[in-house]
């Protein structure tokens, strides 16, 4: 058993799903990993943890984190792609005149976190002409937009739009970043490079059991895994995690595109680069800045792993 | 005959700690008059100066005291001056609080300062000064404004015997020309005798008046009278009354 | 400072609880301790505290022009909710609110001792050296104005105990005014007791407990009545930053829980319960202040 | 007080300047003013300056430590940067971090400004009457223990401008320590002074003016001391949580962006520029302390 | 013959605001001496007090003072008491700085507290007490610890003649048993001449001492000699050096 640790970005919800399901239901104890995770939050930074040895694996939401690290020197590389589409989104309210994903940069108050800020809030500036005036701090609070009909705010696809309905009472407009050119793979595992260079059994395991506890969840049981979360974070309820995970499969957020034929966790390089080029051309980057054979890996992934416990649970081919 | 200025009966003061400071007192001051307080070290006298101030409240008794719009000067018996503030500022004070300006009072500080021999010191502040200097700086300020009423609680202690006749001097000729009335309390017989109309002596504490001596020399009086078989006779008889107080026993 | 006081001085204690009443004119008549024990004499005493009645019906009243204010402008309830849903809120959640209101108290509490110790110290050592002040200060001033959320990764980077981190960061934000404040005490000391002092040959340390020390309470305890409301609004910010890992989690998660489902009833009953305990504590360092100073210094007297 | 001060007072305060050759016993032959202006004159007057040479020496010597540590236990950069790196970050980014300073220095220096006069008013407003203090002083501890990112929302939707949010963020950091340091003050007033204004029938506002205020100045100056590093630290967790990037950002958007985009370089050149500007603002009010205070006031002789 | 204990040749004292308070100043007190000093208020009498005991540093001039290790009881003007503590631990302080514990001290205090007339006030505090009685506090603090050298600073002004002439006399009996040397500033003519040996009659400011009185009369003295035609005759001396004193041009 080698002990690992894996923090996530965020407090306990569907979208860490698969990791928690491999936790409680031994997968991860089957590949030879005692496993500890460790939540995130919207101010713990858990970022620089993983370089510093503090944690072993790390859970981050695009890859413009990534390109960071290898731009600023950080021994950091991706090992796998859980979510092939981001779910970062931005919501509105309905009939207010944003119907469609051009119409959102006339709003004239964008409630977004401050991270998204300094991402990819520059990518819709420079790509769909949006502007900073109209930029107002997402705290994670849903008061400032359900407040004021015209907001417009970021949120995670299978999260905020549940959140609305409850609070607001009315299902928001939702307008996924990834429907408009935003192609990032999200949900991304991070290891140590020099990690992956000494110990890629261990990486292996790790993303292998990973990928399996994601189909478990997404296609078996996953009433454990619920119950693991919500000794986690005890504010979220069964409902609103079946809820999204229904909103995770209908949007195809992990199981869809390569993922179908390569497994869960599929990593195209060219697709990486695709992306940064995009940025490039957002002015996030200089071209060249970032050496992309240092971003991710595709050693781990692409392996078909877990296709047949998909096919057990679904009972299709 | 108008009513006196300043009238105790069975005065009791007993503070939070429990200590009775006065018991019993009985004091009656005429409009005009110069009377002297004298008693042993801590009989009660300056808290009967704070009594007849208003600044305590007696535990027991009936005081009647001046209007309340009557001006009070008053000499702590500390100097209790501004530390931040220089010593023509502290004398300025009571003047400013009735509305007068730093100018329209220059001239009146100014003289005061003067008299006190505090000329050339208007601008130090009170760190600066001497323990007698301050003293002065505080009799100046009681001054400054036309008292009603002055409480006076060891003024001229601190001083040599120089400066200090002459303040006495000083002090019955303001007096005179002033027509305020005057509650002295000092440690010095000759003082007391030399300046007032009556010396009230106290008895030990808790302290009450014991003995009145009245002083029959007319004013003005001048130094003089200080060498006068009349004077020392009379000083005589306060020391002979403040020892007979400071033995009597507690009843 | 005497171990034996004469009754005297309990009379004066006694006294001295009631800050108001003392300032009164008190009628002749009433100044000899009177009143016997009547059956309505714990309601009277209660009536004569002043200092917890008066606060109490005043926060009662905001309450209720609060509750008036959100009914009559309707404001929606995920913006501000009446004070009847944060009340019913408190009830509903008193359980977990209880058990988070209690970790966040221990760490408080905890910063607030260490915040007291340490600054107190650093201040003996600044007032025993004015060169060891001068080469020390800018390092306090860094600590104080560096802010937590950008140093809480180094923080949980090299100190592995997520109570250690809480109370490293809580002590950060409440460590300076005492600090600061005890420094300008500390240099307070009347010049006069200083020669006296010197004038005896007093060592360094005597000087220091016999003199320094009582001239710079007035100025501690005003310190401490700042960091006690700083340590813990600094407990639940360091807990925002370095605490989410635990399993022990403070108000700040129930706060951060309720406001991501913006469940704003519940984060004012968070905020609600983070505020009595403000409160409460400012009120035992009055109480604290008026038991060490309120015999001798003007401020307490 | 006095607009004309004689030629004594000015050389006093010359001589005030300078804390530690004034404690130290001067041998008699040196006592008399002497040194004519030499070509030294300046350099050595600097030399004098211990309050300020020494808290450089000791920045410095701590900068070399920190450099030596990261290099002897290679440290990486993105853990804890060396300071060499540190400053060709702050120079690389001068422009950028220039701009964020000054904007961050603006809202520091209008956030204190508003707390030391809320402060010091409302301390006013309380010493005019034991019930008004009783009242409201809880309200000045609830918005102090109420962390600024649970009710950032509300601030958010009833405050349009950013520039006002952030200001009123700020003030709710700093004004408490200028509220509690002042009332306590003016409660410290000597009692005798006290009576001699009782005595000469000063109105509540000469009462203030004269002897209140000047009397809870050392205080009132030392809740600025702290007040000074709140609102600095406080104008960054404001923008922290209540700024928004692009538009006016000041250094909490660097330090955000640079922290998201882990450059940590550039995040310690901005927490460098944080706690230099902190330092300078303590030390802008020891100067005040020492110029209102210096005359008259121990902690300052 | 043994070098004196104190001596000061050519001192001046200029204080950082530009007041000069003492010049050229000589003294010269031999170890076991009883000194006063006079003069008028505002002279330096205190500043060469502060001098000699080494509070403050001459501006110019040689000051040759006791050894580091005696022991000083001094008498400030003001009664200096820590007002966070009971006059017991007021009192006690000088011991407890030396190491003695509360216990052993307590016997020593209750004696001085009860010659000081404190008894029954030691577990008070200073704002607790008159102003008379803050400085008999201070007096008894000053003599609680066996000085070598004791410095008074007009201990004695805040209190009634009889307490003080009782203080007068306790002095005399503690100095002759003591044997410590006394260097007493006061402004009672009469007191200097009963308590002392020497008499120095300081001059206005810039203080300096322009002339000495030598009392003959040998110890112990008693009450008695107070009314002789010799006490009276040495004490008009000394008044009449002290109007001289006062009158001087500046030099
Ligand atoms: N700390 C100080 N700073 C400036 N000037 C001072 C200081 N202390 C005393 N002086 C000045 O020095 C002179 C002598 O003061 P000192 O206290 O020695 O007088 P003194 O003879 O004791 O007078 P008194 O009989 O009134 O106590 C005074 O003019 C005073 O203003
Ligand atoms: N604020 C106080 N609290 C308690 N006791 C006090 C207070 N003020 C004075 N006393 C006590 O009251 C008594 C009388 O004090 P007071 O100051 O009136 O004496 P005094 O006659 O002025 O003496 P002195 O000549 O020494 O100035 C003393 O025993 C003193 O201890
Ligand atoms: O994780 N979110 O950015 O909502
Ligand atoms: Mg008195
Ligand atoms: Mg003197």
């Amino acid at each position: 058993q080698d002990k690992v640790t894996f923090a996530t970005n965020w407090k306990a919800q569907a979208a860490h799903g698969g990791f928690y399901q491999a936790l409680v239901d031994g997968t991860y104890k089957q590949y030879g990993l005692d496993v500890t995770l460790q939540q995130g939050g919207p101010q713990v930074n858990n970022r620089p943890l993983l370089p510093a040895g503090k944690i072993d694996f790390l859970m981050t939401g695009n890859l413009l984190h990534t390109f960071d690290n290898v731009k600023n020197g950080l021994p950091t590389v991706v090992v796998a792609s859980m979510f092939q589409k981001d779910p970062q989104a931005l919501v509105a309210h309905p009939g207010q005149g944003y119907e469609t994903f051009a119409d959102l940069k006339k709003a004239p108050v964008a409630l977004i976190a401050k991270d998204a800020q300094y991402t990819w809030w520059q990518w819709l500036k420079a790509e769909h002409g949006f502007r900073d005036e109209q930029l107002k701090p997402y705290n994670y609070n849903l008061g400032p937009f359900l407040a004021n009909k015209k907001a417009i705010q970021q949120g995670y696809s299978v999260a905020e739009p549940i959140y609305v309905e409850q609070q607001g009472r009315f299902k928001p407009v939702v307008h996924l970043l990834a429907d408009h050119g935003y192609s990032t793979y999200s949900t991304v595992i991070e290891a140590r490079t020099e990690m992956v260079r000494q110990q890629p059994q261990l990486v292996q395991r790790f993303v292998d059991a990973s990928i399996v506890g994601w189909y478990r969840y997404l296609y078996g049981d996953r009433k454990a895994a619920h119950a693991a979360m919500r000794r986690d974070n005890p504010d979220m309820s069964e409902e609103e995690l079946e809820a999204s995970v229904a909103l995770l499969k209908q949007q195809g957020i992990v199981d869809s595109g390569e993922a179908l034929t390569l497994g869960i966790g599929a990593t195209n390089m060219a697709r990486v680069r695709g992306f940064y080029e995009q940025m490039v051309k957002a002015g996030l980057y200089k071209p060249g800045e970032v050496d992309l054979s240092k971003v991710a890996t595709t050693q781990f992934v692409n392996k078909k792993v877990g296709l047949d416990v998909k096919r057990r649970l679904t009972g299709k081919p | 005959m108008s009513p006196p200025l300043i009238e105790a009966r069975h005065l009791d003061k007993r503070f939070a700690t429990g200590t009775l400071a006065v018991r019993d007192l009985n004091l009656h001051v005429e409009a005009g008059e110069f009377v002297s307080l004298l008693g042993p070290s801590g009989c009660g006298k300056s808290t009967v100066l704070r009594l007849v101030a208003g600044l305590e409240q007696p535990s027991r008794g009936r005081l009647r005291l001046p209007k309340a719009e009557a001006a009070v000067g008053y000499v702590f018996q500390e100097p209790t001056l501004m530390p931040w503030a220089s010593v023509f500022d502290n004398v300025w004070l009571p003047l400013r609080i009735a509305g007068c300006t730093r100018e329209r009072a220059r001239d009146r500080i100014d003289t005061l300062l003067q008299s006190v021999g505090l000329q050339g010191f208007a601008h130090a502040f009170p760190a600066e000064l001497s323990g007698g200097m301050k003293m002065r700086a505080s009799i100046a300020r009681a001054l400054v404004r036309q008292p009603v009423l002055l409480l006076m609680d060891e003024p001229f202690a601190a001083l040599d015997e120089i400066t200090r006749q002459k303040l006495n001097d000083d002090l019955l000729a303001w007096w005179r020309t002033g027509g305020f009335t005057s509650l002295f309390v000092t440690h010095s017989v000759f003082e007391a005798v030399y300046l007032s109309q009556r010396v009230l002596v106290m008895s030990h504490r808790p302290g009450h008046i014991v003995e009145e001596v009245h002083v029959e020399q007319p004013y003005p009086r001048h130094s003089a009278w200080r060498t006068s078989s009349d004077y020392v006779q009379t000083c005589a008889r306060v020391s002979q009354a403040l020892e007979r107080a400071q033995t009597e026993v507690a009843r | 400072m005497s171990p034996a006081r004469p009754p005297e001085a309990a009379a004066a204690r006694q006294h001295g609880r009631d800050p108001v009443s003392r300032r009164k004119v008190r009628p002749p008549s009433r100044s000899v301790p009177s009143s016997p024990a009547t059956p309505s004499a714990g309601w009277r005493r209660l009536l004569a505290r002043h200092d917890l009645w008066v606060p109490a019906l005043a926060l009662i009243v905001a309450t209720l022009l609060w509750e008036g204010l959100v009914r009559w402008a309707e404001i929606p309830h995920y913006i501000l909710p009446a004070p009847t849903q944060v009340l019913a809120s408190l009830w509903a959640d008193a359980g977990s609110l209880a058990t988070a209101w209690w970790f966040t108290i221990k760490i408080t509490f905890g910063a607030l001792l260490l915040a007291a110790l340490g600054g107190a110290l650093l201040a003996a050592l600044f007032a025993s050296s004015r060169w060891i002040e001068m080469a020390l200060f800018p390092f306090a001033i860094v600590l104080q104005v560096t802010p937590i959320v950008a140093i809480a990764p180094l923080i949980i980077i090299y100190v592995d105990s997520t109570t250690a981190a809480l109370l490293l960061c809580t002590w950060i934000v409440a460590f300076f005014p005492i600090l600061s404040n005890t420094v300008i005490g500390l240099r307070s000391a009347d010049p006069n007791l200083r020669d006296l002092f010197t004038l005896y040959r007093a060592s360094r340390w005597q000087r220091l407990r016999w003199l320094l020390l009582p001239s710079a309470l007035p100025y501690f305890v005003a310190g401490l009545k700042i960091a006690g409301g700083l340590s813990l609004i600094g407990a639940v910010v360091a807990e925002f930053t370095a605490g989410a890992a635990g399993r022990e989690t403070g108000l700040a998660s129930r706060i951060q829980e309720a406001s991501f489902r913006t469940d704003t009833p519940k984060l004012y009953a968070a905020l609600l319960l983070t505020s009595l305990t403000g409160i409460a504590i400012f009120w035992l360092f009055n109480a604290l202040a008026r038991w060490c100073l309120g015999r001798w210094h003007a401020s307490e007297r």
